[in-house]
């Protein structure tokens, strides 16, 4: 795991959309900073200025102030420009506008206590049936045997490989509490609700090996349910499936 | 309402308890009789609430004498009820 | 009760602007935070019911009579209720003992009625974890029923304390009996929704 | 002096079961104050275990259960235990009852210049059902399994699967919930009915007004979570499946329950009550704040009528913003979309009661007493808990920072150098009220400095983390690389919160000693306007020699009229 992924800021971006996630993060943390050294500067100055000693009286009058309502004003205008300029159009792009079926790769995750399941369709594209009936140790997903779509499905535990460049589509849910997908370098976070299939999708831009965490609280092993996720090139991903294929 | 009502007074609202009493007898009946019919289930929910906001506000209006109370107690009421509409349809939106 | 600097005004004058006794203001607020509590459990029975694949109607599962005449019978305590404050408005104590306990009588009816009908639910193996439909029907209703008995427990104390107070301060006893009816008038509105949504439906 | 309740009752009648609103104030403030300590001694083990996961804990580290810490060694399920407790204790048992029932109950009724609140033995009632709820969540340590271990917000199924010390927290919270809604009651009617002749509205000082709006955010945001916690109540104890979806399979086996319940639906009821739950946090304190800022800047508040606006707006609007908590469960964009825009909406009245209390040290001969030092402390620290908010608000940068350090440093800014500096302000003002005597001005510059510095050196990082992805309630940080890239701040953090402990010594050193030996002080040692500086210190039962009559607003503070720098409330003419 290379170190300078990660630091004291933010992670590195590997993700199509991340960069305007941070974008949007950055031009926040600017106007935060220069509201709060603005404001703190005035505040001091006032405290100095305004500090009780001999000769210097409190004026009962207040109104001698027209600033701030255009600073209200101002400010509440730059949150709403944010939200509908940069905020709602990231989100509604992450969370409405899939790419097409036939250009991403299908995925289905299904978080446990304390591991990811992924399950991959295989070479026929069809995911095979699964029921709770059959979950176990051996059978984490409860694949069903008898259908003739499951035989060529690829099941891993905690391994996501996807190829670059690739749309990817999630389907996430979770066999028992909530637990939270993410990927910190992919600004991907997801909750995992039993007894629902949540769809999202992201494309990573760069390869190398990264990790999966739970961030919902999921019980004493919430803090190792650690995954990796691992962008290939094309080929490799194509070698690496076929290897993990059932034999 | 204040505590001291006159003779009078208390016998007009005498009155008045027993017709909101058969009332709200009859619109017990009527509710009932009404679900032995089968309606679409929007009919049958639109008519059962219907019945129900009358008796409800038949109660409240003159048992609780709602008709004649003071600003200050419809406020906070209606207050309540603003909140009480977010409460009970949000979770159900949930996935609009 | 004197008026001085150190004792609570408006306990049985009403305020000169917001034109209600203390009481009458506290009951009101507490009922509007009842109005919320059985909002949360509505939002839940609507999110179930909205959720849920299949889910059982209400003549076809529960006892529609004798449902109907525990609203019957809850109406009638209702308005043995409001005519027990009318009697003391008129300084009529007998009269007043006389619907209170009446309305006592009718509550514990009710309960009864319902103690029969939760018994054959529990005969019929129909627990709270049968389904999502038992189990809001007997929260829904337990937790009703539950507030059922604390308004007997309250009338019930006044029935037998009643006449302490009636002769100390027999308008401080009215207001009293006042927001205890309001308490009970509410308990039975919240029927009176229960009733159609949980059995006609 | 005739009263409800003559003096002349047994000790236990007077002092242990009291409805007298100041001796029960004092009983909430001080078990408040209990709990608070108690609950950051929790969190000084939580930081052990961040800042040097899996080694054992010195010194005290032998005092624990086998259950707890392993030879030292912190548990998961204890720190589990700790997380949970940590924020449970201090919201609900340490600085709601220290906020609204302590300085609620204390200082309102002397404000509005009432004898004592509207319903008496309701608020003796409140104070006992707080108690027992104290009691069961402290006991609830010492159930087999431990106390609740699935987080403040004990989110379904996690919760309803639990050990038996959520059951202990369900049943705590019912009595913590019944214990303010009964005391939200008694408040309202108190404001409403019980003012002095001539106290209108509007000249209601700010700290009554924010009790005002907190009373009815309690009144009708907690009863939602006290069905929800019958709900789960019935799913643990009679196991029905209102959270539980239906094929729920744990530890491989499938859950013999009927399911077709909903998960989320917990967490739209909490959140319904937990986010006016946080505003009731900040309220009072801002209350606290705009009293001691008037009285030590000897000038009236830069603009009441904004303060007060400001602050209805926010009581009214914080009950349709709480989805924001919720924004990765899968919720649909226009609910999505409602949420951010009201969550934007209520950032506006916050900035404006900021605005106006910076603004009102404007023009001002303002003393640096430690209440003013405190107060003036909250106002930056409260502008970067608001501030740190505005990410969180936006649904695209919360995907990053939800459930991050992000949001415990944006919370904590709010609660910690915010609120409990408020709430320390408020102790060192009204302390001469509640017992004649001052705190020592020394002990308390002591105390303020460090904790000032400290608050700051705790939080900040944090803050840090957050960015760099760390993920909250994660019992050994070094799991992760990009948390391990970021665990020199968790050191730096655990180290500034054990230093932040020694320096809440000269608190209570202060606190207990000025009982004794603080310097005694007549009726109005700040010379403040506000009723409560009429009555005698500490007050008789039923306050007031002769009721109040109220002839202006709150702060007249340096008028034309009064040459002694000040026009009290009760005062009809100041030569």
């Amino acid at each position: 795991m290379d170190k300078n992924y990660y630091g004291w800021g933010l992670p590195v971006d590997i993700s199509a959309h991340g960069s305007q996630i941070d974008q949007l993060i950055i031009i926040l943390h600017l106007a935060m900073a220069a509201l709060f050294i603005g404001w703190s500067v005035f505040l001091v100055y006032t405290l100095i200025r305004f500090r009780a000693r001999s000769g210097h009286e409190a004026v009962h009058e207040t109104r001698h102030f027209k600033a701030p309502t255009f600073v209200e004003v101002l400010v509440a205008l730059f949150e709403f420009f944010l939200l509908a300029a940069f905020a709602t159009p990231i989100w509604l792009s992450v969370r409405q506008e899939f790419p097409p079926d036939d250009k991403a790769l299908h995925v289905r995750v299904v978080a446990q206590q304390f591991a990811w399941n992924i399950h991959y369709p295989g070479e026929d594209g069809i995911f095979g049936r699964t029921d709770p009936r059959w979950m176990g140790s051996a059978n984490p997903l409860g694949l069903d045997g008898s259908d003739p779509a499951a035989k060529d499905d690829i099941t891993t535990v905690n391994q996501l490989h996807v190829p670059v460049d690739t749309p990817v589509i999630v389907r996430l849910s979770s066999k028992d509490v909530i637990h939270s997908f993410t990927i910190p370098v992919m600004r991907v976070k997801q909750d995992a609700i039993p007894g629902e299939s949540i769809p999202l999708w992201f494309e990573a831009k760069k390869t190398g090996e990264f990790e999966i965490a739970c961030a919902q609280l999921c019980g004493i092993g919430h803090y190792r349910m650690r995954g990796f996720f691992t962008v290939d090139s094309k080929e490799k991903f194509g070698e690496w499936l076929k290897a993990e294929a059932p034999q | 309402m204040s505590g001291h009502l006159s003779e009078e007074a208390v016998k007009q609202h005498v009155r008045i308890y027993r017709r909101v009493f058969l009332a709200l007898g009859a619109l017990t009946v009527l509710t009932v009789a009404v679900s032995y019919f089968h309606f679409s289930v929007a009919v049958a929910v639109a008519v059962a609430l219907f019945i129900a906001v009358t008796k409800g506000s038949l109660v409240a209006a003159y048992f609780m004498h709602l008709k004649t109370e003071r600003k200050i107690v419809w406020g906070i009421l209606a207050m309540t009820f603003f909140f009480f509409v977010f409460l009970l349809t949000a979770p159900s939106l949930h996935h609009r | 009760m004197s008026e001085s600097a150190s004792s609570i005004r408006y306990i049985n004058r009403p305020h000169p602007v917001t034109g209600v006794t203390n009481a009458k203001l506290g009951i009101w607020c507490f009922l509007a935070s009842e109005v919320m509590l059985f909002g949360a459990l509505f939002s839940t029975y609507l999110l179930l019911r909205t959720g849920s694949a299949s889910w059982p109607h209400g003549p076809a599962t529960l006892n529609v009579p004798l449902a109907t005449l525990n609203t019957l019978v809850l109406i009638f305590s209702s308005v043995t209720m409001v005519m027990s404050w009318a009697s003391l408005a008129t300084g009529n104590f007998r009269k007043y003992r006389l619907y209170l306990g009446l309305t006592a009588l009718m509550g514990c009816v009710f309960l009864v009625v319902k103690g029969f009908e939760y018994g054959h639910k529990f005969e019929h193996h129909h627990f709270p974890a049968a389904s999502t439909f038992y189990a809001i029907y007997f929260t829904l209703t337990g937790l009703h029923g539950l507030h059922v008995i604390g308004g007997i427990a309250v009338n019930l104390y006044f029935l037998f304390r009643g006449r302490v107070l009636w002769q100390r301060d027999p308008e401080r006893l009215t207001n009293r009996i006042e927001c205890a009816g309001l308490y009970w008038h509410f308990v039975d509105l919240v029927w009176i929704f229960l009733f159609p949504i949980l059995y006609l439906l | 002096m005739s009263g409800h309740a003559d003096p002349g009752l047994p000790f236990w009648r007077k002092y242990i079961f009291s409805t007298d609103h100041k001796v029960i104030g004092v009983q909430y403030a001080v078990t408040g104050l209990l709990f608070l300590l108690f609950g950051f001694g929790l969190a000084t083990l939580i930081r052990w275990q961040l800042a040097y996961p899996g080694q054992p804990l010195p010194l005290i580290g032998g005092w624990f259960a086998e259950s707890q810490m392993l030879g030292g060694i912190m548990l998961p399920e204890f720190y589990y235990q700790l997380g949970a407790m940590h924020g449970t204790i201090m919201v609900f048992l340490g600085v709601v009852p220290l906020a609204v029932g302590g300085f609620g109950n204390f200082v309102l009724p002397l404000q509005i210049g009432a004898p004592d609140m509207a319903f008496p033995k309701l608020n003796l009632m409140s104070y006992w059902l707080y108690f027992i709820g104290g009691v069961i969540m402290f006991a609830s340590f010492f159930v087999p399994g431990g106390a609740a271990q699935s987080g403040w917000t004990s989110y379904p199924p996690l919760s309803v699967i639990a050990s038996d010390g959520q059951t202990w927290w369900l049943i705590g919270m019912a009595f913590l919930i019944n214990s303010s809604l009964l005391g939200s009651v008694n408040f309202i009617v108190t404001i409403v009915q019980l003012r002095a002749d001539g106290l209108s509205f509007g000249r209601l000082p700010f700290f009554v007004w924010a009790q005002f709006v907190t009373a009815f955010l309690l009144l009708l945001a907690f009863p939602p979570l006290e069905a929800a916690a019958v709900l789960q109540l019935m799913d643990r104890l009679a196991h029905t499946s209102f959270f539980m979806p239906s094929g729920l399979v744990i530890n491989d086996a499938v859950v013999n329950i009927s399911g077709g319940g909903n998960a989320v639906l917990w967490q739209h009821l909490f959140w319904f009550l937990a986010h006016p739950e946080v505003y009731v946090l900040v309220l009072p304190a801002m209350g606290i704040v705009a009293e001691v800022i008037a009285c030590n800047t000897r000038k009236p508040l830069y603009s009441y009528k904004g303060l007060v606006l400001s602050a209805v707006f926010i009581g009214f609007m914080s009950f349709i913003v709480w989805a924001h908590h919720m924004f990765l469960t899968n919720m649909g964009t226009v609910m999505s979309t409602f949420f951010q825009v009201t969550t934007m909406i209520i950032s506006i009245p916050s900035v404006v009661i900021l605005t106006v209390l910076v603004l009102s040290l404007w023009g001002g001969a303002i003393r640096f007493n430690t209440p003013m030092l405190f107060a003036i402390a909250f106002l930056p620290m409260f502008g970067m808990g608001g501030l740190t908010g505005l990410p969180l608000g936006l649904a695209a940068s919360d995907i990053h920072l939800h459930d991050t350090y992000y949001v415990i440093g944006h919370f904590h800014y709010v609660v910690a150098p915010g609120t409990i500096f408020a709430l320390f302000a408020g102790i060192y003002h009204w302390f001469p009220k509640v017992t004649g005597r001052r705190m020592s001005e020394t002990l308390g510059k002591i105390h303020f400095v460090p904790s000032f510095i400290l608050m700051n050196c705790i939080f900040f990082p944090m803050l840090m983390q957050g960015l760099a992805g760390v993920l909250r309630r994660m019992y050994d940080p070094l799991q992760y690389a990009h948390a391990q890239a970021a665990q020199p701040l968790n050191v730096f953090a655990s180290a500034a919160a054990w230093l932040l402990a020694l320096a809440q010594i000269p608190f209570i050193l202060n606190f207990f000693g000025s009982l004794f030996w603080g310097r005694k002080t007549g009726e109005n040692p700040w010379e403040a306007t506000t009723l409560e500086w009429a009555a005698p210190s500490p007050p008789p039962h039923g306050n007031f020699l002769e009721a109040p009559h109220v002839y202006r607003g709150p702060y007249e503070y340096s008028p034309p009229q009064a040459k002694s720098g000040f026009w009290p409330q009760h005062v009809k003419d100041p030569r």
